[in-house]
């Protein structure tokens, strides 16, 4: 077995799950580590997109923020952001929005803006950014978050992005044609949402996690599929494509100082 | 015709008490040359508007200018909180700062409809989310053709756009490239604006015949200040100072150490401070 | 991803009777070649869309491809009328044309409202005026938050949309530059497009970072037709060919001239014919 | 008395209407003529608008279009005519909108769409293109046309764009807060609103031109301002330039066949 952290499997999870084809809206952090991973192993093809305005990017580092210069150094072109959101997220042109979140529930709503009471918040989050449309106007969201008890809980207090709803049926009634979270990859596992009930089900388990570790870092009761596989590990190409663009980033973000 | 002022009579003719004003920029190009000379002036009760509320928005909110804040997304990209935001909202300090919260498409698009003078923005947007109960400022229209609901926010209009662009030329002109963010649009929405930018030019030279220029007759003010938006950046002039994203965290995580950097760096220093960032890099 | 075909085969597999088609170019870049093909391949019962219906159109609708026709400026630019769309709305000839006939920022809001799939466009317009009294699809929407009430009208979104653009790359990503109309809205609008290019290059070379880009994903199908929009002009390749304009007057003045233009303009040859126009001038 | 003719004349009292910092969106044909005119005598750092989107644009020739190359080779830049028609006239950042038209009333409400019935129309004109949006959205609105009993009618079939309305109390009645058409240059004399009224007035007549002349070719009761002027005759520096750029311009557009 690889010798590797529980978070580069998770990325390298995440980047497996998008495909050359795809045209995907990067969010900033784990999806963008994910996203670029995917660009420079097995999707070379694949379109990266960033809210910042750059359309088909391909950064050498990853970026810190969104809006990097390295971002649109290397696109295709860059647009405004007001086009951005219209001709491109809610233009139907994208087949993947890559989110993660600060908290997530297990029909896969995300909330990113508070904890606590919304006008007396214990925790101030940074909020929705462009999260709320994301998921609902790109034809289907992967997401990648760690899991612990506080990330994964029973009960939003506060939906930022929709998932699959409070019941896993409000997509359906408020007649949202996209697919929603069809995967997430955590550093334990890769969920997907059941057919029926829409409710993140275990379809796969990284190498060496136990199903006790999973229901320590969540907060609902697990589901899985009859058929749960186990994650292939990192291969080694996985690992060094991921390894070498995190030291180049580290190299390039703390350097300037 | 925009008229050539420093930053000081630029931010002291056009900012006042009590405005709302909207620095914005996307990553890029953030003003924060015009953020420090708006805390150096001492204003206050201010609505501040900003997609992407980051450093320069923490500092204002810290020093206690701001009444209200408009955003969308509050932090320090990539690397976590504002803490001078949350400690705004979360106890009050330096005290209460009402907030306005949207989605980025809903910010974007009431922009876009500021500049183009309507009324109020439509999307296809804010399904099946909280933000609605929280946030008056979210409706619903209906579309007259297929009965179609679509969420509606006002339009932006601030008294104030401020923005950081790479060049001015002689005329007052004023030339954007790279991710322009919602900056055009701000100009266009705003009564009044400061453009602050790194260098004057005799002419832009040839260009892209669809270069980004906002013309000299829809700008009020420019004050060139080389270097005036790090630690963000400037395409073609100097890169993000990643570093002092990150170092932010820790400087503005308690109160003393705040403004004892805003002393130092802020209230000792001027416009000119900025240069050291502003040298030419590609 | 865009394909590359030849015009006569982009024309078969993306144009069907009866199809919606806007086929756009505002002065610059109109797709002259593409239009003479749909011709020669005999398409019938098109709804045509195009902001202003010049010669191209008025060859199309002259030879009875378009049962409908939705624009807000149907004349030949600076020299007079459109005599085969004169004789199809006052005479019925060849065929009765329906026309939907909107203003120029009905039509352009209805094209930005397609490209951002919105079901509808609203703008402050038509006031005081007798369009809305001919035209059903122009309606009323109300301010949610002042009350105010504004233009409505259906976004545009046709089947085909067909430009013509200066430059496609390998992959086939398409360059736009200097009047771009609403052509990349037409694009983005469109169920299916097709893009004539003047030439295709290795790669676009060093670009303003903001330069008007179609991506390859976007377009369905490109092919290069050199001189493609003569008698329209293509900046950088070859000038607007003004004196045709004013000869196509009298060209389609009468039924019998205009036939025999087009036999031995149109039916006898094919998009090479466009060739001997593209030399490139500046 | 110069040796010129009324087209000249028309032209050169329209140029004289517009200012040095006035922002104009330019209408084709004899309003091109008028607003370079302008530019290239006493109003040299005035801005000219093109809706193909061509911004502060300074052309050699007169433009055949409204979007030849020249536009946009002389352009400060080109912005797409969505942009054009939503950030700038929507926008409200024209103070002049200068329109021509094939007929027009006393209240200088403009026709260009049909003579006879919409539906079985005698002669079919091009349409409205921007004039319904610049008539309300632009700061003031100049005309400028030849008169003709068949151009200057007493009631229009067809309203394409507004003027004062009907009854010249529209605008105000529909809270349109632009003051809409506040001169009309014709070859014969021009016109200005009466105050009260809004019916387009005789404020100024042509050197050699009758009250006779202007009855003849005016399809309604023209009404004289209490002090009519004598229409300054053009100096010999506007004939020079607006015969030099037609010289140029006609040299241009038939010289490339």
């Amino acid at each position: 077995m690889t010798n590797h952290t529980p978070t580069e499997m998770m990325t390298i999870a995440a980047a497996r799950a998008l495909k050359n084809d795809d045209v995907c809206f990067v969010g900033i952090g784990a999806p963008s580590a994910a996203c670029n991973l995917a660009r420079l192993t097995h999707a070379p093809q694949i379109t990266l997109i960033y809210e910042s305005g750059t359309l088909a990017t391909r950064p050498n580092v990853l970026p810190l923020s969104i809006g990097d210069g390295e971002l649109c150094d290397t696109a295709l072109t860059t647009v405004s952001v007001p086009e951005m959101f219209r001709y491109w997220l809610q233009g139907g042109r994208i087949t993947v929005g890559f989110l993660g979140g600060a908290q997530i529930d297990r029909f896969a709503n995300l909330n990113t803006t508070v904890v606590g009471p919304y006008d007396a918040p214990q925790v101030r989050l940074p909020g929705g950014g462009g999260a709320p449309e994301i998921a609902t106007n790109c034809g289907e969201i992967f997401i990648t978050m760690a899991q612990s008890p506080r990330s994964f809980v029973g009960e939003l207090e506060f939906i930022t992005s929709m998932g699959h709803g409070r019941t896993g049926r409000e997509r359906r009634a408020m007649g949202v044609k996209t697919k929603g979270p069809s995967r997430l990859m955590t550093d334990l596992c890769v969920f997907e949402p059941d057919d029926d009930t829409k409710e993140m089900t275990v379809v796969s388990i990284h190498p060496g996690v136990t199903r006790e570790k999973i229901a320590e870092n969540t907060g609902w009761p697990v589901r899985y599929a009859s058929n749960v596989g186990e994650t292939p590990p990192p291969t080694a190409q996985e690992l060094e494509v991921l390894r070498d663009i995190q030291a180049r980033t580290k190299k390039a973000h703390g350097g300037s100082r | 015709m925009a008229r050539f002022m420093t930053l000081r009579d630029a931010v002291a003719e056009c900012i006042r008490d009590g405005d709302r004003v909207a620095m914005e920029g996307f990553t890029h190009l953030i003003p924060h040359a015009a953020g420090h000379e708006v805390i150096r002036q001492g204003r206050k009760g201010l609505t501040l508007y900003r997609m992407t509320p980051d450093i320069i928005y923490d500092q204002l909110i810290g020093m206690g200018c701001a009444e209200k804040l408009v955003f969308s997304w509050g932090g320090n990209p990539g690397v976590g909180s504002l803490h001078r935001l949350r400690d705004a909202v979360e106890n009050g300090w330096p005290h209460k700062l009402a907030i306005e919260e949207h989605s980025h498409a809903a910010m974007a698009n009431a922009y876009e409809a500021g500049a183009s003078n309507l009324p109020f923005a439509m999307f296809r947007g804010y399904l099946g989310v909280d933000l609605p109960k929280v946030n008056p400022n979210i409706k619903r229209v209906t579309c007259p053709f297929t009965g179609e609901e679509l969420a509606a926010v006002p339009a932006i209009r601030p008294d104030v756009g401020v923005i950081h662009a790479l060049r001015a030329d002689r005329e007052g002109n004023v030339l954007l490239e790279g991710i322009t963010g919602v900056q055009k649009e701000t100009v266009l929405a705003s009564r009044r604006s400061i453009v602050t930018v790194e260098e004057l030019v005799d002419d832009f030279g040839p260009l892209n015949r669809n270069a980004v220029v906002l013309p000299s007759w829809t700008v009020t003010a420019i004050a060139v200040v080389p270097g005036g938006a790090h630690p963000s950046y400037a395409q073609g002039y100097y890169k993000r100072d990643n570093a002092f994203y990150i170092a932010w965290d820790k400087i503005s995580r308690d109160r003393d150490g705040f403004l004892a950097w805003i002393k130092d760096n802020v209230l000792a220093k001027g416009p000119d401070a900025f240069a050291a960032h502003g040298r030419k890099v590609a």
